[in-house]
This record gives structure tokens, C-alpha cells and sequence, in this order.
């Protein structure tokens, strides 16, 4: 399925840019976290997922769906 | 849905308006205010220049109303408001106003503390530190 | 010694100005200011219409100036200002101002409550409340 | 020996001046307050003393002088 991923803070820079569609073979949130962790240059860097605007809970497991707006969150730094 | 993003610095007309919009409210007798003002930090020599504020506006918007309920909820109060610069703001400028008002002065410490620390742990907004030299670094809230 | 006593309300305007005063000095992060407003108190269905605010001024400057001296002995700051009402103060109107700035957030709040304390505890300053029908109580701080 | 009162607060509306001068016949500050309490309205308000713009503890009597200024303080309400 197709998923558009937002990127921020500090992942904009490695990403290289704030958003981006990708085609993605994972059911839920966890699959999709566990691939990022391996395959991308950010496995060192701490983040939360939110998706369509909702904050993810770490501890559950959030079925993914077509057209899904994934935004990848490092910890804030607000004030 | 109040507003709290603002494009650029919050600029100290700004702020002396919000104080004198409260005149008109004679049951309030003490306010209480924070600003965040962006500080020329050195790091291995170089001098931050200004720091690059962006958020995820969606989910903070969410975030600020949980936090605006909350604090309504927690202390007695008869009015607040928080307001937070994006984009680049500039050493010495202010990037961030929390404003809080009660009948009585006893409530208003606690409630602007609380509100500054929940703005900060719970809101996705990022900063970019821009030094001198045009380097920068992200901005890690201690 | 610093001027504390103003004539008159504080208006919104000098509250603005003194904080853009604060833009130059880029080693500050966080600022906290207390604000005490004129509140239209309801007293056996009398309203306080106004508070006419006199002080034993050499003593008070004296008292002042200790409460400054103790406040940078016991809190990490930049700066500190005090401010304070003489004469009649309407309701809806600032009569006493507490701005406080330092490098981090974490010290301002409780200088800020401190100070706010001292000042009411130390300093002979006092309030004659005028009722709506011109007769008066004198302020009880609680 | 002559001295200047000053009144504060609530004890001018009770007094009926901000400041009188007057001729008192007592040696230091505990004797005065002594003799205001019992002779003057002002019997029911607290108040403390300061002489020449230092403000005496309750526990020291201070010597009076000729020409002092002797200040009536009513608790304050400053804020």
C-alpha cells in the first residue's frame, strides 16, 4: 500500500526532505517501526509515529491502511 | 480552537496588547507571565544567531487544547493564553508567551510553571539553532 | 538606588517597553513577570471602584533595596525589577509589577513569588479601597 | 522634647493628619508606644514604630531624641 511519510526535526535533515509517498509492505505501525529501525540511516535517532494526526502509543500496534499520513516525530524542543 | 502559532517573533507591542485586553476584566487581580527569549548560547565556539522554530501544527493544536482544558481543570483560573513563534526568530527575541490570570495571586505561579513544562514535553514543535557561521544544530530541550 | 514607586497606573505600554528594553541582553532564556491588578472587589454590596495607594517612600526604598540585595544572594538572575503604584489606581488597572529574568526558566517562577511576597510583607505601602459611593475601607493584605 | 509623628494608613483617617509635631515627655520608644496605646484612639490598631526612618524592633526600646521624626506603622498592604 501507499503511505505519505512526514518528517521532522532533526529527520528532515537525514531524510533529506519534510514528506514524502512510499509504497510499504507492513501491516501495522510496529511492522513499519521495526523496518525503519533497519533499513534507514535514522536507526540512532529516538522517534514516535503519528498517524493521520493521532500519537501512537509505543506499547500498541496500529493497523495501517492505503492513503495512510505517517509523520515521524523526534522528541520535541519546544519553548 | 484558540490560536498560538505566530509567524516570526513575538514582538513586545504584542504582548503589552494582551496585558491591556485584560483591563476590561475586573475580577482578575493577578497575572502571571512567561517569556522564552532566544538566548546566544556557545557551542564549541560558535554562537547561536537565532533558532528556526517548525511544528507538526496538526497534532500540537490537538496537544495545546488537551493542555488548555487540563489547566483549566487543575488550578482556578479566569483566563490563559500561550502563544509560540515559528520560523526564524533572532537572539534576544521572545519565541514564546504563556499568560495566565486569576482572581487571586496564590494560583497563578504554579499554573504558568505547569503550563511552560506541559508546552514543552507535550507539543511537537522542533528548533533549528542556527550559529554565525551558518551551521546549525537541533535543539534538545534539557 | 532604583526607582520603584510610580505615579498613577502602570500602563500596558511601559510593561511592553520594558520588556523590549530586555532584547539586548542575549545571555537571558526566560523571563517571569507578576502583575497585580486592581480587582472590583464586592464588599456588603459595595464595589470597589478604585485603590489610592500611599507609602512611607524612605523606608519603603530602604526596604526595597534589601529585598533586591537577598533576591540575587538566593536566586541564579539577570535582572530583577520592581515596580509599584502611588496614587489612585482604578479597577481593571496594574498597580505592581515583579519582572524577573534569567539564563534558564527554572529559577524565575519561585524568584518571582518570593519577591511578589517580600515586597507585600516588608515594604510600608498601603491601599485605601474607594467604593462606587465614595467611601472607603483600607486594604487588609491576607 | 519636641518630635514629628508621621501617620500611616488607617491611623490618618483616625488621627485626622499625615503628620503633627508635638511635645512628648517620655525617654524612649517602648514609653511612647506605652502612652499611645492608653491615651490616643488608636488603641486598637496594631502598628510599629520607626525612628528617623529605621524601624525599631518590637523587642528594643530606642532613646528619643530632640527633633526626631517618629513614624506609626499600621501593617502594611502593599500588592
Amino acid at each position: 500500500m501507499k503511505v505519505t511519510l512526514k518528517y521532522f526535526g532533526q529527520l528532515v535533515d537525514v531524510m533529506g526532505n519534510h514528506e514524502e509517498t512510499q509504497e510499504i509492505d507492513v501491516k501495522n505501525s510496529n511492522e513499519l517501526l521495526e523496518q525503519m529501525k533497519q533499513n534507514n540511516p535514522i536507526s540512532h535517532i529516538p522517534f514516535q509515529l503519528a498517524i493521520n494526526d493521532v500519537l501512537i502509543d509505543q506499547e500498541e500496534s496500529k493497523k495501517l491502511n492505503d492513503g495512510d499520513v505517517i509523520a515521524l516525530l523526534p522528541p520535541y524542543a519546544g519553548g | 480552537m484558540k490560536k498560538v502559532f505566530i509567524s516570526g517573533p513575538i514582538s513586545s507591542d504584542f504582548i503589552g496588547e494582551s496585558i491591556a485586553k485584560h483591563q476590561t476584566k475586573t475580577s482578575i487581580g493577578a497575572h502571571n507571565i512567561f517569556l522564552g527569549q532566544v538566548r546566544a548560547d556557545e557551542v564549541d565556539g560558535k554562537k547561536v544567531a537565532a533558532i528556526e522554530y517548525t511544528c507538526y501544527e496538526e497534532l500540537a493544536n490537538t496537544k495545546l487544547h488537551e493542555i488548555r482544558e487540563e489547566a483549566f481543570e487543575k488550578f482556578d483560573l479566569i483566563c490563559m493564553h500561550i502563544y509560540h513563534s515559528l520560523g526564524t526568530i533572532k537572539t534576544g527575541e521572545v519565541c514564546f508567551f504563556v499568560f495566565v490570570s486569576a482572581k487571586r495571586r496564590k494560583e497563578v505561579y504554579a499554573a504558568t510553571e505547569w503550563l511552560v513544562n506541559q508546552v514543552k514535553d507535550r507539543t511537537p514543535i522542533y528548533g533549528k539553532e542556527i550559529f554565525e557561521d551558518e551551521t546549525h544544530q537541533w535543539k534538545v530541550n534539557s
